[in-house]
């Protein structure tokens, strides 16, 4: 199968599904590290998001990235905006104008969202962030070779276990940091919303197949 | 959750609504992206000191926004910072011609959006200069943390800034003047209970009825340390104590004494506890010169409070008495 | 009870010294019996205008002391008016030549208290008037209650009077004016959360967690009603609503807006209240020409807000403009 | 027996006693329907008439009446003071100067303290205050012929129905009567504290017989 615009657009309109399921969830992880309002900062985003892409058609994969990076920045605020921003500008920047993804662009777009969160937040693997879900993320995906669902099956199973590998951490980075060693034995919010994200895109690209 | 609130979601619009009904010889309100200005902005050849952050923190930022302090505030929603759009449109309203100062609170979301913003605004040539406040010493600012946060030494660097570019310095002297009250500030705060974010609906932490949270920030987020309650002695004395060690403030010192409520805590308290921090300084020989009493950095209605010491020299004593007039801080003609 | 303090039984006094310290520019506290006077007190010539009450509703009245408004307050224990010795030792260090005038809110305690002290002082051949501001809505003013409380109103007369006083009206001048204020002023207010009196440690009433009190007074007494909590439009409806049939206000009034936080709500929804508040009067056509919004009466943490309305003239709104400069009130040169 | 300026002082002082073993009892019944200080407030005020009884030593019961009347007056506040204080005083000008008392003196004394609370506080029978349990002491007491003990005992009796009294009515003066219909099924602060004072009195004239 190919993935064009229209598919990443049903793919990202999914995940605002996810993130509004998952709200609750995240707001709880955060209340406990930080300050509780992750899930409400990326509810808000991802609902804006789904309005741009009501009232407009972005004609290419990397074209629909960057109105969405555009809208997380201007709608999320807190770390997460410009983060995740950042995030969906570098891929939409890295896909260039593609008319259809294949798993090599993929690949290539994890790849550089991985490198917007760290040039921005200079957060480092074990700094109980994001990161440490989306670097395993993006190993996994470079070690896959097979179609656009398999690599993003790939990733959102690495994802998904650097989340989990966030629970014993101290944190460094963030407003998780101020807890010191208070900041172990929880889920960091930022990691398990990457690890979401990611599984939902897996799930439509595994259905659109 | 009990709030006098209609919908959670709509809570910061619709308070901005009545702050600017309120003061509306002050200030106006931009709607889309949100944005507090002064009411005669921009002033024509003036340095434009902009600041902004989560909303709950009321009165900082919106009620500090007037002449004599800051051209323009940009309310995030309740402790989330706002966006850079945010930050762009107050920079567009405000810019007089001579440069805009970004008053910035040492948090990763506030130095992300408020960095991004500046990289836009700098992109249409308007000469930006951000300075970052980082008192609180509850944090250790070091590789293992995002460093210290900005706390109660946000409102004396935006008073004593706001003076330096109302009675004329260009942006470069209002930078140094900015690092080197920062460079003086000092700050730490405890609660007693936490606050209830609207679209949280529940307690940022749990506290038990003996407990109480020292090194606490203003989100809402959980301080350094949970400790058996003590008395206001006890409290002064451990909020003050790390304080002075840190800059360190040594006797002979002049200093400014702000005394702030976290919101819940009321007058009666914070003026017996303010008494207390008088006393312990001038046991040690600082000289307490100003004093700042009351609710100005605050964490919605959590109770509890925080100290700030600023290290004053002639120049900082007279911008802080130079006249302000804000919905918050008044004086002078 | 989770408070900042030392001692229950201390805490008045502590604070007092902390108030000092905080605003030694302003006004000087004198001990035993403690009364809060104007620093350059007396003020030869000028008729002096002593309030007072029971203490917990700060910043009124020991923050209202200073040139344009209080010559002098009497700060009782917590939620208990002061005694008769106490407002004799105010008249005595604030009088200067032109009469002195007692402004009481109408509570069986402090109406005895002040009366008692007024007694005392015609003896000493002192002109003393006495004032008693009664504009809570929420109490029927029938044989049988105690008449109106004295709320929210009462800042807005010691603000208007003690302006008169600065610009030398003589004692029947202040007396006829505060009447004049008195008669066209109406509060009303509401709880969501009790205080704690921190000599009885445990709140002055059981709020269910879907309940409010509305038409609540300012010491922790219940209110007249027990309710399900509404949201701010229900809220601010149900206290304005009162207020505006009582006087009645009507289209085309001038007025005064004071939206008063009871201490534990903050300003992020005060602000949304008022806004609301501003529209609702706007729809009936009544012109809100000068506001308040903030803590000025307050019931130690309490969460809650009320409302005032004063009907202005030209008079009114002058003095209300007139410079003032004391801890929680300050504007004009 | 007879009732001298010592025996006045020494039964002033049981009674400061009973007020501080009945603080919270009286912050409780307060705190339903008023402000919660009465309790505190008359254990402040006769913990100072205590002291003012340690360093000065009246010679007349009128003069010791007159001591703690002054005393409550500046240092109780809230309603209590001035209405406690001008039945104080007010008892002790009806007492001039006699050294010692009688029976009839006593019953004299606690009109007087009834004409002060209504004169100053304006409050009828039936209004839910301390009057309902003044008035019944004084008419126990004008009934009543025998001793000092038996006068004080009768007028105690009359107090503590008169308190008991209160508890169905509407309260129309003092701060419970903001409570308009709520008031009602308590007993008031003021009227127990007057029972209590009597009760204490009486107590103190038996052992001394
Ligand atoms: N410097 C950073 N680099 C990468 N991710 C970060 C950094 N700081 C914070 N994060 C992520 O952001 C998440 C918090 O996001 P959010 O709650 O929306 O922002 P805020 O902390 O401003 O309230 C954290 O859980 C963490 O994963
Ligand atoms: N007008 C009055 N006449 C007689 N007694 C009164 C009157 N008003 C109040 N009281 C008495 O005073 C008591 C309350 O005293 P206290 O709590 O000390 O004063 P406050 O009401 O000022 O807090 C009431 O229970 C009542 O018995
Ligand atoms: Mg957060
Ligand atoms: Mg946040
Ligand atoms: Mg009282
Ligand atoms: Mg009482």
């Amino acid at each position: 199968m190919g993935c064009t615009a229209a598919d990443v657009a049903a793919a990202v309109r999914a995940a605002a599904e996810v993130v509004a399921e998952h709200r609750d969830e995240l707001v709880e992880l955060d209340r406990a590290i930080g300050d509780g309002d992750h899930g409400e900062n990326l509810r808000r985003g991802f609902n804006a998001v789904v309005s741009a892409l009501d009232t407009s058609t972005p004609d290419t994969p990397g074209a629909v990235l960057k109105l969405v990076a555009k809208t997380l920045i201007s709608t999320v605020g807190g770390a997460a905006g410009p983060l995740y921003g950042t995030a969906f500008l570098r891929a939409a920047t890295a896909l260039g104008d593609a008319a259809e993804l294949g798993p090599a662009e993929v690949t290539t777009a994890i790849e550089a969202a991985l490198g917007g969160v760290v040039a921005r937040g200079k957060a480092a693997v074990g700094d109980k962030t994001m990161v440490d879900a989306l670097d395993p993320a993006v190993r996994a995906a470079t070690a896959t070779s097979g179609s656009v669902a398999e690599v993003l099956a790939a990733a959102a199973a690495g994802a998904q276990a650097g989340a989990a590998s966030t629970v014993p951490l101290v944190a460094r980075k963030g407003r998780a940091s101020y807890l010191g060693e208070r900041s172990a034995d929880h889920l960091d919010p930022g990691a398990r919303s990457t690890a979401l994200l990611l599984a939902s895109f897996a799930r439509s690209a595994g259905a659109g197949q | 959750m009990k709030k006098i609130i209609n919908d959670p979601s709509t809570v910061v619009a619709e308070s901005l609504r009545g702050l600017e009904l309120a003061h509306s010889d002050l200030l106006t309100v931009v709607p889309e992206p949100a944005v507090v200005v002064r009411v005669d902005a921009p002033v024509r050849g003036k340095v434009a000191v902009v600041s902004g952050g989560g909303s709950g923190h009321e009165p900082m930022h919106g009620g500090l926004v007037g002449p004599g302090m800051l051209d323009a505030a940009c309310p995030g929603p309740v402790f989330t910072s706002p966006t850079p759009d945010q930050v762009q449109a107050a920079i567009e309203r405000v810019d007089g011609g001579a440069g805009v100062l970004l008053i910035v609170k040492n948090y990763t979301g506030d130095v992300l959006n408020f960095e991004t913003a500046a990289e836009l605004a700098q992109a249409e040539d308007v000469e930006v200069a951000t300075i970052v406040i980082d008192d609180d010493v509850a944090v250790k600012d070091s590789l293992y943390t995002a460093g210290r946060r900005g706390v109660g030494g946000t409102v004396l660097l935006e008073k004593i800034v706001g003076a330096a570019a109302e009675r004329g310095d260009d942006l470069a002297a209002c930078v140094a003047l900015a690092e080197r009250v920062v460079a003086g500030v000092r700050s730490m705060g405890m609660a007693l209970a936490a606050p209830t974010v609207p679209h949280v609906g529940e307690p940022s932490f749990d506290l038990g009825e003996d407990e109480m949270e020292v090194g606490i920030g203003i989100h809402g987020e959980p301080g350094r340390a949970r400790l058996p309650v003590d008395n206001a002695e006890g409290i002064v004395a451990r909020l003050l104590e790390p304080i002075l060690e840190d800059l360190p403030f040594t006797e002979g010192d002049r200093v400014l004494l702000f005394t702030n409520s976290m919101g819940g805590t009321p007058l009666l308290e914070l003026y017996l506890a303010h008494g207390i921090a008088e006393r312990l300084l001038a046991d040690r020989g600082i000289v307490v010169e100003r004093r700042l009493v009351g609710p100005f950095v605050t964490s919605l209605e959590m109770q509890g409070m925080s100290l700030t010491l600023l290290r004053l020299d002639d120049e900082l004593t007279e911008l802080w008495d130079a006249p302000v007039r804000t919905a918050a801080l008044r004086w002078g003609s």
